[in-house]
């Protein structure tokens, strides 16, 4: 049965890709959301399957590590591709209405859609180092090509500023690769990591890893290197958008994680881990501030995203050396934050999208009297702000509080204070919003209603996000599974 | 002033980062590396059903990343066409009718078509294979597409789009009908290994070729613009 | 899971469910959601009671699960937790009517009744929480839901004040959270019992407690406006009569004392909290509170910043009685929970129906007031006086109640303050009810508006009438078996000696 | 012997044209020193017997590759028509 | 010092000068160019490393051919973009006159 699953995984999204790819927009339209129920429910039954007897390793074309390629499907890769299934179709599903159907540039929305969900389902379980390059690259290409589609100057400056920034992260992380084979022989991480349990570190191996991690942070926009995010996430489409700052900056997140926890221990020192979580730290402060001071509305949904991705980067010194009951409550609060952050980002993006077209403005000063006119969205949009706040009972409120935890159990106190703090800025730019919006001005009265499923979407998300904080145990219970087969090297 | 002392600091940063390298690629080259993959390759050529490794290691061994790295041309392609502005082929600037590069034509077409062929059938036991052969099979539409013969199968329709999608196609649907017979994904059926590969291969390179020769006929780029989000179009 | 177990959800959930049901009414239905409204209040109404009766008979209602991994999310109902959900939910139905007369003709009310539901929720979901994570939770819903009513208005003055109050509740917020934080991380998961945990607690954490004691104190004295923390309340005063009245005279106001009376009582417990010395700052505090609200309530112009200034030295009452060791001065704080309130929301809603008849917004044009509107006017008297601590009332009650426990806690310091502060309550309290009815009305009232018989709406002029003879009821029949005096001593007794 | 003189030759010539690909002014001359590179890379993986990666290198590499930035420095050295209506851009 | 190793240490100054001209350069055509180089000095430590010890390793190669075709890939979409964006805008670097400032307005 898991082996009907897993090939439904990996050959749908691809199929449809090529599907889409002979249509029309229209008509891909309805191909999609076929395609998006398939997926949704074969995610779904691999997530049970997982759930119910614990990971494995599935070899594909019938070869084992470390000659073929091994996918690792383990509770963590599990729940994100079912995270995956929901905020993508949840996007599909927006901008099927949102997005004019009969521009001819917008028939090739739809392959592009799905090769970029295709990319990420092959980050979620890939053990490879190569293959989960070109899953990277997958994306990245994909993910270019939806903010390019059909744009104007700005939108392509963003999309280019986007491609050079990814390619040399790819670049670098394909070096650290390069490295890796040379030292170690296999391209499978299970493989080194097994490896290194038993034998002395060789010694050259760190930079291996510093590059990998230096190349993944560039792609997803850790502090000094976040510029190309901001323009990109702002100006494309919103469906577009939603999915990039939920779905796309996580995955390159999600390898440099899996390296380091797989990794980081041997080849890792404190001193890197500390200056990442710096890093992240920074990212906090510097995003939340900036996003504070954005006249576009989608700009300060954007430079939240830099803000919140700063948190994610505080697992590097909360996993390194510390114990083991430390380092599990820090993976699963970053694994809460990186859930609750794609679905509230998503939803945010989402209704920020509504919001604009019944304003007819993208400035958040335009927004003046909206509160009355479209409660709906601005209510899923405040449902996503308390979500990314961190405020109870949301999902984000449940990781803030197991990295809470882990930090004051560490020792490592300062990380207290960033998430403190970094909770009251965003609160600052989320009322922000608010502020402008319930402030009533007599003269903007000629709003336009977008279509009324355009708003239940982000409602749907901002909800999974807030009760996200209710059944965040069980949802964890996924992780902590037993490994049924051991890693081969 | 400032101009070259940024490139001075960028040129010290680039310096360190090679120096950097260089030592740890040095160091790393000392000690032999644990896993010895070319020996564990050799053992299992046999079983590849091709005799070349790097083609057994392509299509067989490693065929999720071929897969995923078709796909990955398929979207460059995508993004070339979306942009295209050829309506139609019959560009008159393209059309040379310069005599010497005509007679040249009349020559090198069918010879690199023979090289294409050659070396998509060599791939299974020499080395060769899809990409080289899909290569030159681009540039010998190149070559043609200068001398101004019209491809129509070139301009941007479900021709097009259906030729940039084949080869990605097959390999799926190879890939998939083996997982429905109960292998894993991507297994090839134990007997038909050699044949299979070779069908895909072929089908590859007609879409290698299509893919590349699309991105440069589509080269010149259209005037359509979107209005960008919110502002009142 | 039992029905005694469900109970405290069901009484979560009415009004979380009203909520919803509100934000997806049309703005037009204006009959369906007052039906709604009254409808989910009476209900909830019935649960209190049932559940009063059954904690007074020893049942325990609880029920709890693991939300995160290592803390639960705990509902449970026992004395303390009664005490505040009666008031909440007696008051809410008060509330309820008087705000569908007071909003009669304003825009979005959809949006108002539905946030006010939600507020409600959240001081509900105080009141039954069982550990401090899930006193937190409800904590902070009640900020989220109470800003939009602060700003319902959407204008200027309106949109700064609500800024002063996010910038005030959310910080104390995160104090308290890392506060919570930290005591997780010291002691693991506990839940509110009875005599608290740390009799017991060895030397070298000794420090860490009383940081965290700190901490919380610091956390929830936002919310109790303490002293240096208060200086939302006056300015949140600009939002409409009826959030000012229920929510920050009874609910947010009172959540902040609920938490501190918990975390004295169920959490570190009255031995070990006078043992670490934290008390006795903290009556200085609660004390410094009450004659500075005073004071600042002698100079205000506007009735409802001088109304809003004595809630800030009201609440200090309830944490001087909490400070005063023994039983009778816990009881004399914790019954003032009750009585506070429902004077302090008479005294809103006679400021809200002067303002919304009159035009009356500051004192001094309040002349003559008495004779154009003598049924407002009354209760507007009992309620100063019920203040200012004149028998038979309520406010007398807890006076008398807090200056014997202070003296058999043999703190004499408070009684002194506990009359200077009922002096100076006189001082501002008395000019008023002297000009509403010995004083002549000089010329028109700034904006007359007529109801036909009654001298206001009838939604308006009930509810105050009603708050004035409860105020009378429970200050005369002090001693009956479920009076708040009685049920206060109740607490204190399984307080101290679990 | 003679094989250490080929290498050494080999990597000279690599560095040189790399650098010259980046540094040199003219655009066009960028372009086709970077295809003589690509020439050069195919012969330094024949030295690395890598046949396959030579002729894919050869083909793709520095033909496609060079074809594609040939034809879009022509089409950048012409003047865009948007910038013909601003009156300015272009190189 | 075998002969691979010199490739692989080729590769390591490669990558240093693709990532110079790739930070220094502004024409988005020749940070392309830059970005090939790199991709070279990367393909070339990757094949060198390994061939230093053991004799010839067809997985590296074949991984170099994959990456041969990923970066064509992504230098033909960049080709496109970045004539599209100079049709558009008529400008050939990113440094153009809107340079979008940090946080100032678009």
């Amino acid at each position: 049965m898991t082996l009907w699953l897993m090939a439904g995984l990996l050959f749908t999204p691809l199929a449809w890709a090529v599907l889409t790819l002979l249509t029309d927009f229209a008509r891909g339209r309805l191909v999609t959301w076929g395609g998006i129920l398939v997926q949704v429910l074969v995610s779904l039954g691999l997530w049970l399957t997982v759930a119910r007897d614990g990971g494995f390793y599935y070899g594909l074309g019938g070869w084992d590590a470390p000659l073929g390629i091994e996918l690792r499907v383990d509770g963590l890769a599990v729940t994100f591709v079912l995270l995956t299934a929901v905020v993508a179709s949840a996007c599909g599903w927006h901008a099927g209405i949102y997005i004019d159907p009969d521009k001819p540039w917008h028939r090739y929305f739809w392959p592009l859609f799905w090769f970029l969900w295709s990319g990420l389902n092959a980050v979620w379980l890939g053990d490879d180092l190569f293959n989960l390059y070109v899953g990277l690259e997958l994306i990245s290409l994909s993910a270019v090509g939806l903010v390019a589609l059909g744009g104007k100057a700005s939108a392509l400056r963003a999309s280019l500023r986007y491609l050079l920034a990814a390619l040399l992260g790819s670049l670098a992380y394909l070096l650290g690769v390069a490295l890796m084979y040379g030292q170690f022989g296999t391209l499978s991480i299970a493989g080194i990591a097994s490896w290194l349990t038993e034998h002395p570190v060789p010694a050259g191996s760190g930079l291996a890893l510093a590059l990998m991690i230096a190349g993944l942070a560039l792609k997803t926009a850790l502090f000094p290197l976040h510029q190309w995010l901001p323009p990109a996430h702002g100006i494309a489409k919103s469906p577009v958008s939603a999915l990039l700052s939920a779905l796309v900056v996580k995955a390159s997140f999600y390898i440099a994680a899996r390296l380091w926890l797989e990794l980081g221990e041997p080849l890792g020192n404190l001193v890197s881990a500390q200056l990442v979580g710096l890093l992240g730290s920074a990212a906090v402060v510097w995003g939340s501030w900036l996003a504070c001071r954005q006249l576009q509305l989608k700009q300060v949904v954007a430079y939240s995203s830099v803000a919140q991705i700063g948190y994610l980067f505080l697992l590097f010194p909360l996993t390194y050396s510390v114990s083991e009951s430390v380092s599990l409550q820090a993976q699963q609060g970053i694994t809460l934050q990186v859930i609750s952050h794609a679905l509230a980002k998503a939803a945010m993006f989402l209704a920020a999208g509504n919001l604009i077209l019944s304003v007819g403005s993208s400035r958040v000063d335009a927004l003046a009297g909206v509160s009355r006119f479209l409660p709906f969205s601005l209510f899923s949009f405040g449902l996503a702000g308390v979500s990314l706040m961190s405020l109870p009972p949301s999902g984000g409120f449940a990781a803030k509080w197991l990295l809470l935890q882990a930090s004051l159990e560490s020792g490592q106190w300062w990380w207290v204070l960033v998430l403190l703090v970094g909770g009251l800025l965003s609160a600052a730019y989320v009322f922000r919003i608010f502020r402008a919006s319930f402030l009533e001005s007599p003269e903007s009265d000629q709003f336009y209603h977008p279509a009324r499923s355009l708003e239940v979407i982000p409602m749907i998300l901002a909800l999974l996000a807030l009760g996200l904080g209710l059944v965040s145990e069980q949802v964890l219970s996924v992780m902590a599974l037993p490994f049924e087969v051991e890693g081969s090297p | 002033m400032i101009w070259t002392l940024r490139t001075l600091f960028i040129a010290v940063v680039c310096l360190a980062f090679t120096g950097v390298l260089a030592a740890s690629i040095w160091t790393i080259a000392d000690k032999p590396s644990p896993v010895n993959l070319p020996q564990l390759l050799s053992e299992n050529l046999d079983r590849s059903g091709v005799e070349h490794p790097v083609t057994a290691v392509l299509l067989n061994f490693r065929s999720y990343d071929t897969l995923l790295e078709i796909g990955v041309l398929v979207i460059a392609g995508i993004a070339g066409i979306s942009m295209a502005k050829t309506a139609t082929l019959e560009d008159p600037e393209l059309r040379t009718s310069d005599s010497l590069l005509y007679a040249l034509q009349r020559w090198f077409v069918p010879l690199m078509l023979v090289l294409a062929g050659y070396l998509l059938w060599a791939g299974s036991d020499r080395p060769g294979g899809a990409f080289q052969a899909g290569a030159v099979l681009a540039a010998t539409g190149v070559l043609m597409r200068l001398g101004g013969i019209p491809m129509e199968f070139l301009r941007p329709g479900r021709l097009l789009r259906l030729g940039l999608a084949l080869g990605f196609t097959v390999f799926l649907l190879v890939a998939v009908a083996s997982a429905i017979g109960g292998e894993a994904f991507l297994a090839y059926p134990p007997g038909i290994t050699k044949t299979l590969i070779v069908i895909i291969e072929s089908v590859l390179t007609l879409s290698i070729a299509m893919v590349l020769l699309a991105l440069f006929v589509s080269a010149p780029v259209n005037d359509a613009e979107d209005s960008e989000e919110g502002s009142s179009s | 899971m039992t029905l005694n177990a469900w109970l405290p959800v069901f009484a979560l959930m009415t009004s979380l469910v009203a909520a919803l049901v509100i934000f997806a009414l049309p703005e037009k239905g204006y009959r369906l959601r007052t039906a709604v409204n009254l409808g989910a209040a009476l209900v909830k109404l019935g649960l209190v009671v049932v559940m009063v009766w059954g904690v007074f008979r020893g049942v325990d209602y609880g029920v709890s699960f693991t939300m995160v991994p290592g803390v639960a999310f705990a509902l449970k109902a026992d004395a303390l937790s009664m005490m505040f959900a009666t008031l909440s939910a007696v008051l809410w139905l008060l509330t309820t009517v008087y705000a569908v007369g007071y909003l009669e003709d304003s825009p979005n009310r959809s949006r108002f009744f539905g946030f006010f539901s939600l507020c409600v929720a959240s001081t509900m979901g105080i009141a039954l929480a069982g550990n401090l994570f899930t006193f937190f939770l409800f904590y902070e819903m009640l900020t989220l839901s109470t800003y939009p009513l602060v700003v319902h208005r959407g204008t200027e003055k309106a949109l700064k004040a609500g800024r002063t109050y996010l910038i005030y509740t959310l910080t104390g917020g995160a104090v308290l959270l890392l506060a919570i934080a930290w005591l997780h991380g010291v002691e693991g998961d506990l839940p509110f019992r009875e005599g608290g945990h740390f009799i017991d607690a060895d030397a070298d954490i000794h420090l860490s407690l009383i940081l965290i004691f700190i901490l919380l104190v610091a956390g929830l004295g936002v919310k109790a406006a303490v002293f240096p923390l208060h200086g939302w309340l006056p300015q949140a005063m600009v939002a409409p009569a009826p959030v000012s009245a229920l929510l920050h005279a009874v609910a947010v106001v009172k959540a902040g004392a609920f938490g501190i009376v918990r975390v004295v009582y169920n959490i570190y417990g009255i031995e070990a909290s006078s043992l670490l010395g934290v008390l006795e700052p903290l009556a200085w505090l609660a004390a410094f509170t009450m004659l500075y609200g005073s004071v600042r309530a002698l100079s205000q112009v506007a009735l409802k910043r001088l109304l809003a200034f004595s809630t800030v030295s009201q609440v200090s009452y309830i944490i001087l009685g909490v400070c005063l060791f023994g039983p009778v001065g816990a009881a004399g704080g914790l019954v003032h929970l009750l009585h506070q309130g429902i004077m302090k929301i008479t005294l809103f809603f006679c400021a809200g129906n002067y303002a919304e008849t009159l035009g009356i917004h500051r004192i001094d044009d309040m002349d003559g007031a008495g004779r154009r509107m003598p049924g407002t006017s009354l209760a507007f008297t009992i309620g100063a006086f019920g203040m200012i601590g004149v028998p038979p009332l309520a406010g007398f009650i807890t006076k008398w109640t807090l200056g014997s426990g202070a003296l058999a806690a043999n703190m004499d310091w408070v009684i002194a303050v506990l009359v200077l502060s009922s002096l100076l309550n006189a001082a501002y309290f008395l000019p008023i009810v002297h000009r509403l009815w010995f004083r002549e009305p000089n010329g028109s009232w700034p904006r007359e508006r007529r109801w036909g018989r009654l001298e206001t709406n009838a939604w308006l002029f009930w509810p105050p009438l009603l708050t004035a003879v409860m105020t009378v009821v429970v200050g005369v029949l002090a001693s009956l078996p479920f009076s708040p005096l009685s049920w206060a001593e109740l607490i204190v007794l399984r307080e101290y000696s679990p | 012997m003679t094989e250490w003189l080929l290498d050494g030759l080999l990597v000279v010539a690599l560095l040189v044209t790399a650098a010259a690909a980046l540094l040199s002014r003219d655009l066009f001359r960028a372009v086709v020193v970077f295809i003589a590179f690509g020439l050069l890379m195919a012969v330094a993986w024949v030295r690395l017997q890598a046949p396959d990666i030579a002729l894919a290198e050869a083909a793709i590499g520095a033909g496609l590759t060079g074809v594609l930035l040939l034809d879009a420095v022509s089409h950048l050295g012409s003047v865009s028509p948007r910038a013909q209506e601003k009156g300015g851009g272009g190189q | 010092m075998t002969a691979p190793l010199l490739y692989a240490l080729v590769g390591a100054m490669l990558c240093g000068i693709g990532l110079f001209g790739l930070l220094r350069l502004s024409h988005l055509l020749r940070k392309l160019l830059a970005f090939n180089i790199m991709g070279s000095g990367v393909f070339l430590v990757m094949v060198g490393l390994p061939q230093h010890q053991g004799g010839q390793d067809p997985v590296p190669q074949a991984l170099v051919l994959t990456g041969i075709v990923v970066a064509i890939a992504a230098t033909a979409l960049a080709i496109v973009l970045i004539r599209r964006y100079y049709h558009l805008s008529g400008m050939t670097s990113l440094e153009g006159e809107t340079t979008s400032r940090e946080g100032g307005p678009e």
